[in-house]
C-alpha cells in the first residue's frame, strides 16, 4: 500500500538532539559555542560584548518607568500611550527588538493586570531589558494563568476579591506593559521623583509602585 | 497535548522562585546572573544575522528540545542548545565541528584563532544599536477583511491549528482550545508563527486578542467568577 | 494542562527505546533490570498494606511529583519517591526520619535492626500469593440507570472532571477532551478514580469504552482516516 | 473580602516533594527507604523476596501464552474468552492484582489491536507480568496514541494501510490483552507447541506470533 494520501509534512525531529554532542555542563556548553562560532566567523568578539553592554547598561526597567511617570503627570500622553502604545512610547525612542508592537494596559481600582508568556517568555525589551529568572521560571508560566491570584500573593500583593484579575499571555508579537495607579500622596512629586517609585514587578502586574518615604 | 513548553496552566509547580528577605520580595537580580548566561545571550542574538532564522523559527527549536532536556536545563541552556540545533540545521555548523570543539573543551583547550573571513552578514559591533532598534516588525497588510471584530463572541478551535506540519509550531495554547471567549482587541495583520517557524513564509492573518473567562478555561468550579485571561490568537485558530 | 504525566500525544519525544540487534527487536530484558528495581517495586507493594491507599491515590502520588523530577526519573524512582512522599501523608513515616536515615546512608551506615515491634498490618510472605491474587476489584454496584447505551455517540467534556479538588486526579487525558467518540464497550460500574485518589470514597460510576477517531482527537490532517484510539472513560466525564 | 464561594478544596502539594530529603542517588535512595521501612516495622524482609520472586520466577508472559494458545486450539474456550476474558482467564488461575477486570480483544486481517497506558503504566499482570521499560517509556506513553503506525514500525511491525489499528489507552482498571492472529501453517501444533510461538509483544499488539521453523 503506498501512503499517498498521508501528504502532509510531518516535522522532522532529528535537528533537535544534535546539542547532546556538545558538553553537558552549561558554562563550558556554551564557552565551546561561542569559540566555534567565532573561529566560523558567524559572529564577533566585539558584538557579543556590545549586546551584554546594551543590556546590562542601556536597556533596562528604567526606560519602562520613565513611560508610566510621563503618563502620570501628563493626560495627554497618558491618551496617546493607552490608544497607541507603540507610538507613544517611540516618542521616548524606546523601540526596537522584543517592543517592535506594544500594548499598555491600564491597572484601576476594578481591574489589574499581570503579563505572562506560558509558551515562552516573551517580555517588552525595550521598555524592561532582559526578563528576571522567575519571570522564565515553569512556576510562574504554568501557574499565572490558573491561580493569578496566589501567585501575586507570593509577591506580597492581595488584591481585593472585587478586583478583576485580567491576565495577558504573550502569545504574539504584541507586547504588553502594564501602567500601575500613581500611588496616593504623590501629588507634589515631580516626574522624576515619581519615576523612582516605578518597580519593574509594577510594570508586569505582579507589584505596585513604591510609595513615597 | 502539543509540547513540554505548552505548560499554562499545568499542576505540579511550586513556589514562584523569588529573592525574599524577611518575606518581602527583592528584586536585585543582575541582569545576566552569570558570565556564561550574558554570553548564551549574546551569541544567539548575533548568530540570527547569518542564521537569518526567524523568531518563530528559533521558538520552535527551544520548544522542540527534547522533554526530559526542556525540563531540566534554565533558560539559557535552552538557548544555547536550540541555537547550536539551528545552526546545524543551517548548514552552518556540522556535527563533526560539534565532535571536534567538544575534544577541545574536555581538553580545556579551547582557542579563538584568527578569523580571516568572517561571514559577509556577520553582525559588526558598530551595527549591534541601529540593529536592535529596528527589530522585526511582524505587522503585515492582509487584504482580506477580518472575520471577527471587536466585542464578537469566539471559539478556539480544538486541535492544533498547524495545518502543514503536523507536530509543528502554533500559538494556541492547549488550555486555550475548544474554548468561547470575546474579542477585545483587532492588531491587523501579522505574521503567522505556523507558517513562518517553518521557513513557509509570512502567511499573514488578522490578529486579535481574545478574553476568556478563568472558569470557562478551568471548568465552572475552579476559577473566580470575575478574573480572565486575554490571549492573542490568530485568525485561523478561530470558529 | 493537567499534569506531566497527561503525555498521550505529545510531541518531541524520541525512538521507542528498543534492543535491537541487527535491526530485530530483541525481547529479552529481565523482569528487574537490577536490584534495585526489583526492591523499590517490592517494598512500595508490601507497604501498601499498611498504608492502606488506594491504588488511585498511588497513581496521583507518582504523578504529583515536581515535574522537573518526573520528567528525569525512572520508573522506579517514581515509584520510591512516591512511596515515600505517601507514608509522610499517612503519618507512618516523618521527615526526621527521612533525615536521619538520609544521614545513616551518606555514612554508609544503613542498618537493620531487630524489629520487635512489625506493624499489625503488614504483608507477611505467607500472604502474598493470597493477597495478589485477591487483587482489588473495583467494580461496584451502581443502583442508576446508565446514561449511555453501547454504539451511541458522546462527548467529553473540556475540562478537569474532578469535581471537588483542585488539580486532583482524573483519568480523562487532554488529548480527548471535547471530543467526540462513540460507547463500545459498557463496563457497569467502577469505582471514580477522582474520589477514591482522595479518600473521598468509591463514588462509584458506570465505566464505558469509547472509540474515538484518530482523526477527530488530533485534527483532520493528522490521523490516518481509518485508525482509532479507545478509552476507559466514567460517565461523569461525558455529556 | 472573605474568600467562602472558593469552597472547593485545593489539594495541597506539599506533600509530593518528601523525597527530596532522600539520598538523590537512586539506588542508595532505595535502601534508605528500605531499611527506614523495615526498622519501622511496616515491610517484612521475607514478604519482600517472596514478592520480587513471585514476579521474577512465577508471573509472567508465559500465562499469558497459555491463553491464547488455548483460544487458537478450543473454539469454545475462545468464545468464553471474547465474551467474558476476567472468568475465561480465571478458568486457568490467572486472577488478582492488576488483572481483575480482563478484556480480550481479537486481531482479524481488519484490525489490529495494540495496548497502552498513557497516564502511568497499566498492564495486565497476571497474564502478562510487569511491563518491560519500553512500555512505562515516554516515547512509548506520548507517541503511541498518536503515530501508532510508526511506533508499530520501529517493532518491526509493517501494517498493511487498510489494516484498521486500535490503540487501547488503559485509563481504568479494565486490562487489554490482545489476541493475536494464529501464524498460518500452524494447523498441525499441538496447544503446547503453539504456546512457544506466542511472544510477549504479541499480547501487547507491538510484535506478531513467531512463525514455526
Amino acid at each position: 500500500m503506498s501512503d499517498k494520501k498521508n501528504v502532509e509534512h510531518n516535522h522532522d525531529d532529528h535537528h533537535h538532539h544534535d546539542h547532546s554532542l556538545l558538553p553537558e555542563e552549561p558554562e563550558l556548553r556554551v564557552k565551546a559555542i561561542e569559540t566555534l562560532l567565532l573561529n566560523k566567523g558567524i559572529i564577533n568578539s566585539d558584538t557579543v560584548n556590545e549586546l551584554i553592554d546594551t543590556y546590562e547598561n542601556k536597556i533596562g526597567p528604567r526606560n519602562g518607568a520613565k513611560v508610566v511617570a510621563k503618563a502620570w503627570v501628563d493626560p495627554e500622553y497618558k491618551k496617546r500611550l493607552l490608544e497607541n502604545a507603540t507610538k507613544a512610547i517611540e516618542e521616548l525612542s524606546y523601540t526596537g527588538r522584543q517592543g517592535e508592537h506594544m500594548v499598555v494596559v491600564e491597572n484601576t481600582p476594578e481591574v489589574h493586570n499581570v503579563v505572562v508568556c506560558t509558551l515562552c517568555s516573551c517580555y517588552p525589551w525595550p521598555v524592561l531589558g532582559i526578563p528576571p529568572t522567575w519571570y522564565k521560571s515553569d512556576e510562574y508560566r504554568s501557574r499565572t494563568v490558573r491561580e493569578p491570584r496566589k501567585v501575586l500573593q507570593e509577591f506580597g500583593l492581595e488584591l481585593d476579591l472585587n478586583t478583576q484579575i485580567k491576565v495577558w499571555d504573550s502569545t504574539s508579537e504584541m507586547r504588553y506593559l502594564v501602567l500601575p495607579m500613581r500611588p496616593v500622596g504623590t501629588e507634589h512629586l515631580s516626574e522624576n521623583e515619581l519615576e523612582s517609585l516605578v518597580t519593574r514587578n509594577s510594570m508586569i502586574g505582579t507589584g505596585l509602585p513604591e510609595t513615597p518615604k | 497535548m502539543t509540547r513540554i513548553h505548552d505548560m499554562g496552566g499545568r499542576f505540579g509547580d511550586g513556589p514562584i522562585p523569588l529573592k525574599k528577605i524577611d518575606g518581602k520580595v527583592v528584586d536585585d537580580e543582575p541582569v545576566f546572573k552569570t558570565d556564561w548566561h550574558a554570553k548564551a545571550f549574546a551569541i544567539t542574538v548575533a548568530s540570527a544575522s547569518v542564521g537569518k532564522w526567524s523568531i518563530d523559527k528559533s521558538r520552535f527549536f527551544r520548544e522542540s528540545l527534547p522533554p526530559k532536556d526542556y525540563a531540566k536545563f534554565d533558560y539559557y541552556e535552552k538557548w544555547s542548545s536550540a541555537l547550536i540545533n539551528l545552526l546545524v540545521e543551517r548548514g552552518l555548523i556540522n556535527k563533526n565541528d560539534l565532535i571536534e570543539i567538544t575534544k577541545k573543551a574536555k581538553e580545556d583547550n579551547l582557542e579563538v584563532s584568527q578569523v580571516t573571513d568572517e561571514h559577509q552578514d556577520v553582525l559588526k559591533a558598530k551595527d549591534v544599536a541601529i540593529t536592535l532598534g529596528r527589530g522585526g516588525p511582524s505587522a503585515r497588510e492582509v487584504l482580506d477583511s477580518p472575520k471577527f471584530k471587536v466585542g464578537q463572541e469566539v471559539r478556539t478551535i480544538n486541535y492544533s491549528p498547524n495545518k502543514n506540519i503536523i507536530g509543528g509550531h502554533t500559538r494556541l495554547p492547549i488550555y486555550a482550545r475548544g474554548k468561547k471567549g470575546k474579542v477585545i482587541l483587532h492588531h491587523k495583520g501579522h505574521v503567522l508563527p505556523d507558517a513562518s517557524a517553518h521557513d513557509l513564509g509570512d502567511s499573514p492573518e488578522h490578529l486579535y486578542t481574545v478574553e476568556f473567562l478563568s472558569t470557562e478555561l478551568w471548568g465552572d468550579k475552579d476559577g473566580n467568577q470575575k478574573d480572565s485571561i486575554c490571549i492573542d490568537l490568530w485568525e485561523s485558530y478561530l470558529i
